[in-house]
């Protein structure tokens, strides 16, 4: 009998995470739709200034970013939930949380990294000037994996529940405030012509923390959930 | 199996004083029993009398109440589960958008190979042959359960606990699960299948294992095991009766007077 | 008795403020006696429930509760 | 074993808790009420107008005992969640979710009446500063437990479920607190004068802070009766004062 080795189970599982995105490709669009719909719904309710418009286009387009991934991170294992994978993952010889750091890799790459290469799109319909846009996409590189091994883990504690869209955008808001205060600040910094490297830091700080604690929060979380 | 001195070794899997309850309300148990390498037991009883819930816990996915499920004579936590134990519930645990060979070779990444065998040996030996590039979703629901089979065939674990294998099957299909089962038994493997007994369990009568159900005059013939032909004689295998909780007690019979 | 009521000027926040202070906590002081009521309702209506469908089934009962002494 | 570590197994048990709690409570009651009263009397009727806002700062004594409490529940209900979920005691567990609606009725509190003494100081009833945002965030953390709690069916997964939110909640507190003060520096500067504060003020504060100190403990005492009586009810014990209470309801 030969076991498999944890490695070639997060490599199945990343295989398996892409392929189903890929069969689904039409759904993996919708985060990046909704994002350019709230990022273009603003002028319409501001007025098309360019000024105004460039003083808040770094944060606009930083909530639409983070909006449009929590919005897709109710969907992170419900799928798994409802055909019995996710308690094949459970069942798995191999640490639940590499499984589920695999999980929210498959999860990022599929819905935050086509938004943060739409990003520029988004930053032009608002007319964030040029020099900002490096620390713009800097910053979302760095917010978005945050938010996706935060959102890991209070998708893991409500996976269970029928209705859980509202709850989780509750549980989620509060613990990402700081990500949103420091990746919009950067580029506001930026914009104004100020030292922008220190928020950054930051968030590069807190995404090492993250990436160590986040999936050993949510596999416990996911083992508290399914019992 | 003969040369194995079963006094010595501790069975694949035993149950001791194993309840589990939810709300305070008991789901099955308190449950003594074991399970020796090419066993196959099954767990009757009518539906709601916790069969899927036994299964959970004793897979290690959900912790039991009271009591301890030994693997090996070794306490089973889910983190020292390794390869042991292999679940099939009511989900097929397969995503229908793939195809079935993609949903194999998933299951084989994260579970690992038994020696001997490919998916497409496991494919054919369960009827499904040249249905490898075919996505899941246009097979139907028996076809499902036979791809679900080949994943059990493929997965290196000695403990097959399987919920209503038999439902969604047709007589072929039934008559395949038993042919699997007694291939798996014969390889030194065990397997615990539930049944609501609505289904024809043919070649051999196994073990039994009766959950109480939710009338008491039931719960009182068939709670004792039978035993099949290659139980040993130095396994103590004993089905505690059923007991009633405070619970279902009706408040006159005296428990409140404690 | 009015100044006292008139905050100096401040008493419509001064008032409004320990108005919320006290309503807030009367109604998280009423919580737990009205949850304490309804689940001692309940395990009653339970008990009642109990009682009447266990006449026959009784011997029985006696006889398990027996075994798990 | 220690007579201590016995003492402590044995409050543990709910039967035990349920009875010694229920001995305790009129006492915490009316100690809270004693304080509470002593230092409403000292506040709105000893201690002189502040020579800089007027009788406005009378709002100190229900707006800073709030506050404070709002933080010391959060922090009472973080380590009954922890204990609960590495001992799995279910007295810790149900401490925990007693703790969570008192500490969201005081963070309200706190916000509200916050609210209402920044209108007539600084003009404006909300403002982002840091204490104020990251008592909001408090706020939505407190009701994320309370509704992680209510949406689980199983009671003592819920508890488990929303005890693990709390903990990770409590590593997010500081954090969002430094990141607003950090925040909120970049943009305004807002300084609030720390004056001292004279005893004739300040007595009344400590007085209305040990009241609703002692009032917490009272409603987390009753609160937490309550949910045994629930998590309990198949219990001997249970069963007994639900017939007890009938009786004692039709006589």
């Amino acid at each position: 009998m030969t076991p498999g080795t944890t490695m070639a189970a997060c490599a199945a599982l990343l295989k398996r995470d892409f392929a189903l995105t890929w069969r689904r490709r039409g759904d993996a669009m919708n985060p990046l739709l909704f994002a350019v719909m709230v990022v273009a719904l603003f002028p319409f309710a501001l007025g098309p200034d360019a000024q105004m418009l460039e003083r808040i286009s770094a944060g606009t387009v930083f909530v639409a970013v983070l909006l449009a991934e929590l919005l897709s991170l109710d969907g992170l294992f419900r799928s798994d939930l409802e055909d019995g994978s996710l308690e094949q993952l459970v069942l798995s010889p191999h640490p639940l949380s590499l499984l589920l750091a695999c999980k929210v890799i498959a999860h990022w790459v599929t819905t935050a990294l086509p938004l943060i290469v739409a990003a520029p799109l988004l930053a032009m319909l608002l007319h964030l000037p040029d020099g900002v846009l490096p620390v713009l996409l800097v910053a979302l590189a760095l917010a978005t994996p945050l938010l996706s091994l935060i959102g890991a883990i209070c998708v893991a504690l409500t996976v269970a529940l029928r209705r859980s869209g509202m709850l989780l955008t509750l549980l989620v808001l509060p613990l990402i405030v700081p990500v949103l205060i420091f990746g919009a600040g950067a580029c506001n910094a930026a914009q104004v012509g100020l030292p922008y490297s220190a928020p950054l830091l930051w968030l590069a700080a807190w995404l090492a923390l993250a990436i160590v604690l986040a999936p050993l929060a949510a596999a416990a979380a996911l083992k508290i959930s399914l019992t | 199996m003969a040369t194995i001195d079963f006094a010595e070794v501790p069975p694949l899997l035993a149950a001791r004083g194993l309840a589990y309850a939810r709300n305070e309300e008991a789901i099955f148990g308190p449950l003594d029993f074991s399970l020796a390498a090419g066993e196959v037991v099954l767990i009757e009883g009518d539906n709601g009398s916790g069969k899927t819930t036994l299964l959970k816990v004793l897979s290690g996915l959900i912790e039991p109440t009271a009591g301890e499920v030994l693997l090996h004579g070794v306490p089973l936590t889910l983190a020292k589960l390794s390869h042991q134990v292999a679940l099939l519930g009511h989900l097929p645990g397969m995503k229908l958008e793939l195809t079935v060979f993609q949903n194999l070779s998933f299951a084989i990444g994260l579970g690992g190979i038994r020696a001997g065998i490919t998916p497409h040996s496991a494919l054919a030996s369960v009827g499904l042959a040249g249905y490898e590039d075919q996505p899941l979703r246009l097979l139907s629901a028996g076809q499902k359960k036979r791809a679900a089979l080949a994943r059990l065939l493929l997965v290196p674990a000695a403990l097959w606990l399987l919920d209503e294998p038999y439902a969604n099957l047709d007589r072929e299909g039934i008559e395949l699960v038993n042919r699997l089962l007694a291939l798996h038994a014969s390889r030194g493997g065990a397997a615990l299948i539930t049944s609501h007994g609505a289904y024809a369990y043919t070649s051999g009568t196994p073990r039994r294992i009766a959950l109480a159900g939710s009338s008491p005059s039931k719960r009182q013939e068939n709670f004792v095991g039978q035993s099949v032909a290659n139980r040993d004689a130095g396994l103590t295998q004993r089905v505690a009766p059923p007991r009633l909780t405070d619970e279902r007690l009706p408040p006159n019979a005296g428990s409140l007077g404690a | 008795m009015a100044e006292f009521l008139h905050m100096g000027g401040y008493g419509a926040y001064v008032w409004s403020a320990y108005a919320v202070f006290f309503v807030v906590l009367l109604v998280d002081a009423m919580a737990p006696s009205r949850q304490r009521r309804r689940t001692l309702h309940d395990i009653a209506a339970r008990l009642r429930r109990e009682s009447n469908r266990s006449g026959a089934s009784k011997i029985r009962s006696t006889e398990i509760e027996g075994e798990n002494r | 074993m220690h007579p201590f570590v016995l003492w402590f197994h044995k409050l543990g048990s709910p039967p035990y808790f349920h009875r010694l709690a229920g001995r305790f409570l009129p006492w915490l009651y009316a100690l809270a009420l004693l304080a509470g009263a002593m230092g409403l009397y000292g506040g709105l009727v000893i201690a002189p107008a502040d020579y800089q806002q007027g009788d406005a700062f009378r709002m100190i004594y229900v707006h800073v005992p709030c506050a404070y409490m709002s933080l010391f529940a959060y922090a009472l209900m973080a380590a009954n969640s922890f204990v609960a979920l590495v001992w799995r005691i279910k007295l810790s567990e149900t401490l925990a979710m007693a703790s969570a609606p008192i500490g969201a009725a005081f963070t309200f509190i706190a916000l509200v009446t916050g609210s209402l003494w920044g209108k007539p100081m600084w003009g404006t009833w909300w403002t982002w500063d840091a204490r104020l945002t990251s008592e909001l965030v408090l706020l939505f953390l407190y009701l994320g437990v309370i509704g992680l709690h209510h949406a689980i069916e199983d009671a003592r997964q819920a508890a488990r479920a929303a005890a693990f939110l709390a903990l990770i909640g409590i590593v997010n507190l500081p954090i969002v607190h430094y990141s607003v003060l950090w925040w909120n520096t970049l943009h305004q500067g807002q300084t609030l004068a720390t004056a001292k504060i004279s005893p004739s003020m300040a007595w009344p504060l400590l007085s209305m802070i040990f009241a609703t100190q002692v009032y917490f403990f009272a409603s987390l005492l009753a609160r937490a009766r309550a949910t045994l009586l629930a998590l309990e009810a198949g219990k001997d014990w249970v069963r007994q004062i639900a017939l007890t209470q009938k009786v004692d309801a039709h006589g």
